[in-house]
């Protein structure tokens, strides 16, 4: 049993680390602003999701795994806003 | 201790009050700055009843606590900042336009008394800081052209302040302490005390405009509001000083004085002929004061140079004499440059043509004021001269600071006799400008006390002799 | 050696580095702002990793959210005129290279060096009432640097307020970032004074709180949420000096009726640093939003 | 962990002195602004690798550089006010990107 939570949660950490990556790969190699806010916001929500679920598993109380919890929720609802924001900036450049 | 503490307080509290009710500020801040002269001067007789006091804010043990201090010179240096600061209060609230100094005065107060006080590395850093933010905001006060000379010069006491704190941080990392009396027993002359020395050196010869880092002082202290020049000539630029000459003459181990001696003479001489030389040549009349503020610090840095180097106890006196001295006689100048720049409403020096009829008083207290700068007997700035000159004398191989002395003295009366004699023509037919007379007489007024010092020369002398370790 | 901790030291190490370089150096100014936010912000990494934890949130707040919106306001302002001509001389680098190298020189044998100060510290800790040991230092064996230090935080108000430059249109606030605001200012608010409650035993303290509460009026502001923050206003007036004038006060009357200055009398020195944190938190979290986000178009009362 | 702590310290002189540097050859006043607290935070870390020196972390050094932090942001609030007021163009420009 807790053997293979174990290795579920290195599953996780290392998929969270993949998606990382991926995103600051895309963030310095997509040509345009949109294509970059998608692969820095997706970065931010799924990877730091997984790492969350990773370390939640290893967590030694429900306290911390709650508090990862509801940072990972914060930074996904400010990762959203943002942008949303960054976007619609560039738009109204655009139009102008 | 108490009294101190009184007379650190007042402007303190007055400074907040004034921050809630601005009204009145001129009327308060000559009261304030009154009671707190009186707390210094009763802390001053204190003090010497009853000799050196310290304490241990909070109560805790030597080395955790901060540690104040109240020694004759401090309690000297306490009255001495109520005094300007009352003397500059007395002539500002005639003509102050701006509720926004009133504040920032009293303040300024407070944080040149907590700096006289304080014995402690890192609260030394705190209340530079503080003094530094308060000038600037000062200086910016004047309005449009003061804000490009202010941005500069808060972009290099910045600048100072980290050089300063990183010496500060290499001290502690060396000896675990911070409290001064504690680390003048301990320092000992390793490489990484005297990197610690030149940093901190470093930073306050900047933050006290010693010569070759004093770029920043001319505009600023010449684009400032009358009074700001006054205050930051008479006080600002003593407080960092203050802090070098402890630095050196109390902490620093014996194998570095020797070397710190020598380098801050050289730079007091050069300062002294390169400044005058400037102020010589500058065509506004207020820049001309602030380069002599430059000159003249170069005699207090040579008097600190040459106490190290030869170890010599009367340059000590000259140093705290310079300071007082042309502390006053700063003081007046500025409020006479300010009163002629708003009678005749020009900023250039060539404006003064015929200053000697029409604005006679204004000019007497600037030629009295820069009779003491160039060191005439018998004014403060002569005893000053004269104590640091007797004992280059006696030894041959100092005769060519000797001289280098008097050639100063030379350009400084080059200077302030450029001015003099252009108010010695005649004045151009035009219409007559208005005067305050009030204000002109307030301008003399601590000229007239700079030349009072040579009344009581003789006991002052063996006073300080006897205080100034 | 190169272990796992060794890793990840030159990974800090280096990107501090860097960052630094780069927001300095950045071709475009808005880069360089960005960096220097990164840069905060691997700044508060370290500062945990080397064990300040009270340190990395004071300067995650200040460095990622105030000195940020500082910078882009006047980044906003000033633009980007005359920042690019930047001729690479090689003197001054080599000299900056040589001070670096005079700096490394001095501090290497400090790395060894014990001291007896923490041990002393930590020795009187239990009288001052709290465990949180920086609290400790800060609000009773250094009380009259912070006493200080809140008069510099004042005095920088005072300055930058005499100043009036151009006003500026309030940019119309997007609903999304609205809502987003009324849902985190809450939480900000309820962080802030977390922080302060915790500050006596655990990291945290009065001017991580004052950040904390700053942070939330300057986004409220910037949405046009919060009224204006303006210094005729008597209330806010009050309220920037009280934290310096409450502490004040207490040193004098110590001075006065106690044993001296800042000599907190026993029994009531709880309840004493108690009412400064709180009172402090309020008026740091007043001065910085005023700096921050302080009505610019006012004249002077 | 001594070598640990000449690494940071070996850091914390890169930063100061290329703080020193960008305030030398910098004209923009924002760089200016950004180099002094680049100098500030080498500083700052300086006096907190010094206090990781024992085991236990020194919280004087520590209470030191939270004061000092404050003052920093107090002075970088002061100059970015003094050179928006000095250098402030009429029309604000886009400057993104």
């Amino acid at each position: 049993m807790n053997e293979i939570m174990v290795w579920i949660s290195w599953l996780a950490v290392m998929a969270g680390v993949f998606f990382f990556v991926a995103g600051a790969i895309g963030l310095a190699r997509f040509p345009d602003i949109h294509c970059r806010l998608h692969a820095v916001t997706k970065a931010d929500t799924l990877g730091m999701g997984f790492l969350v679920l990773g370390f939640g598993i290893r967590a030694e109380h429900w306290h911390s795994a709650a508090l990862m919890l509801v940072i990972w929720l914060l930074v996904a609802a400010s990762s959203a806003v943002s942008c949303h924001l960054l976007a619609r900036y560039e738009q109204l450049e655009d139009e102008q | 201790m108490n009294f101190a503490l009184v007379s650190l307080s007042i402007p303190l509290f007055t400074g907040l009050l004034l921050l809630m009710i601005p009204r009145y500020g001129g009327p308060w801040v000559v009261l304030s700055s009154t009671l707190s002269l009186a707390a210094a001067v009763a802390s001053l007789v204190e003090v010497v009843d009853s000799g050196n006091q310290a304490v241990l804010l909070g109560g805790w043990p030597e080395l955790l606590a901060i540690r104040l201090h109240l020694e004759p010179i401090n309690a000297l240096l306490l009255a001495f900042t109520a005094l300007i600061q009352l003397l500059v209060s007395l002539y500002w609230s005639r003509n102050c336009r701006n509720d926004g100094f009133w504040a920032l005065a009293s303040l300024l107060h407070a944080t040149l008394a907590a700096l006289w006080l304080s014995g402690d590395l890192f609260n030394w850093y705190v209340t530079l800081e503080l003094l530094s933010l308060v000038s600037v905001s000062m200086v910016a006060l004047a309005g449009k052209d003061s804000i490009k000379p202010a941005l500069n010069y808060l972009f290099l006491s910045l600048l100072a302040s980290l050089c300063y704190l990183l010496g500060v941080a290499i001290i502690y990392g060396r000896y675990g302490v911070l409290d001064f009396q504690i680390l003048s027993r301990m320092t000992v002359g390793d490489t990484s005390t005297a990197m610690a020395m030149l940093l901190m050196t470093l930073g306050l010869m900047v933050k006290g405009a010693l010569w070759p880092l004093h770029l920043w002082l001319p505009p600023a202290h010449s684009r400032a509001p009358t009074a700001v020049s006054a205050l930051l000539s008479a006080l600002v630029v003593k407080g960092p000083l203050f802090i070098l000459t402890l630095l050196w003459t109390r902490m620093a181990p014996m194998e570095l004085t020797d070397k710190g001696g020598e380098f801050l003479a050289v730079m007091g001489v050069f300062a002294l002929l390169v400044g005058g030389w400037c102020s010589f040549r500058t065509p506004l009349l207020k820049e001309m004061v602030a380069y002599s503020t430059v000159a003249q610090l170069g005699y207090v840095m040579l008097a600190l140079g040459l106490m190290l180097q030869w170890q010599l106890r009367e340059t000590l006196v000259a140093l705290w004499l310079f300071v007082l001295a042309h502390g006053l006689a700063k003081t007046s100048m500025f409020l006479a440059a300010g009163e002629m720049q708003r009678i005749f409403g020009n900023k250039r020096v060539t404006a003064l043509r015929g200053a000697s009829q029409t604005a006679p008083v204004a000019m007497f207290a600037f030629a009295v004021a820069g009779g003491s700068l160039i060191g005439l007997p018998p004014s403060g700035g002569f005893l000053a001269k004269w104590l640091l000159l007797e004992p280059l004398f006696y030894d041959l191989q100092r005769w060519p600071l000797a001289f280098a002395v008097l050639l100063s003295t030379l350009v400084s009366a080059a200077y302030v006799f450029r001015i003099v004699t252009l108010a010695f023509d005649r004045a151009e037919r035009g219409q007559a400008p208005s005067r305050d007379r009030v204000s002109e007489w307030l301008a003399l007024l601590p000229a007239l006390l700079v030349w009072g010092m040579a009344l009581v020369s003789e006991p002052l002398i063996l006073w300080l002799t006897r205080v100034a370790q | 050696m190169m272990g796992g901790p060794w890793l990840f030291d030159i990974a800090l190490g280096v990107l501090l580095v860097v960052l630094a370089i780069a927001s300095i150096h950045a071709r475009n100014l808005y880069a360089g702002v960005v960096m220097f936010i990164s840069f905060g912000l691997v700044a508060a990494l370290t500062w945990t990793y080397l064990g300040a934890p009270d340190l990395a949130l004071a300067e995650a707040a200040i460095s990622a959210g105030l000195t940020g919106v500082l910078l882009f306001a006047a980044l906003a302002r000033i633009g980007n005129t005359g920042s690019t001509p930047f001729t690479p001389r090689r003197l001054p680098a080599l000299l900056c290279l040589a001070v670096a190298g005079l700096l490394m020189v001095t501090l290497w044998p400090l790395a060894r060096n014990p001291s007896v100060l923490p041990g002393m510290a930590m020795a009187n800790l239990p009288r001052t009432g709290v465990d949180n040991p920086v609290t400790g230092v800060l609000l009773n064996f250094r009380a009259w640097d912070t006493l200080l230090e809140l008069a510099v935080l004042l005095v920088a108000l005072l300055g930058s307020r005499g100043l009036r430059p151009t006003p500026e249109e309030e940019p119309v606030p997007w609903p999304l970032l609205t809502a987003w605001s009324r849902l985190l200012v809450p939480l900000l608010t309820l962080f802030g004074g977390y922080l302060l409650w915790r500050g006596g035993n655990w990291p945290g303290g009065a001017f991580q709180a004052g950040a904390m509460l700053a942070a939330g009026a300057v986004l409220l502001r910037l949405n046009g949420l919060l009224p204006e923050v303006a210094w005729r206003n008597p209330v806010v007036r009050g309220l920037t000096i009280a934290g310096l004038a409450l502490f004040a006060t207490i040193a004098a009357l110590t001075a006065w009726l106690g044993d001296g200055w800042l000599n907190y009398p026993p029994g009531t020195d709880n309840a004493l640093m108690m009412l400064i944190e709180i009172i402090a938190t309020l008026s740091i979290a007043t001065v910085l939003t005023l700096l921050v986000a302080g009505n610019k178009t006012e004249l002077e009362p | 962990m001594t070598d640990t702590l000449l690494f940071y310290l070996l850091v914390a002189s890169f930063l100061w002195a290329a703080g020193l540097h960008g305030l030398i050859v910098a004209r923009h006043v924002l760089r200016r602004v950004i180099a002094v607290n680049i100098m500030t935070a080498g500083v700052f870390l300086a006096l907190v690798t010094l206090a990781a020196r024992a085991p236990e972390p020194d919280p004087v050094l520590h209470a030191l550089v939270l004061t000092g932090l404050v003052i920093s942001v107090s002075a970088t609030a002061l100059a970015l006010h003094l050179g928006t007021a000095a250098f402030s163009t009429e029309k604000p420009e886009p400057t993104t990107r």
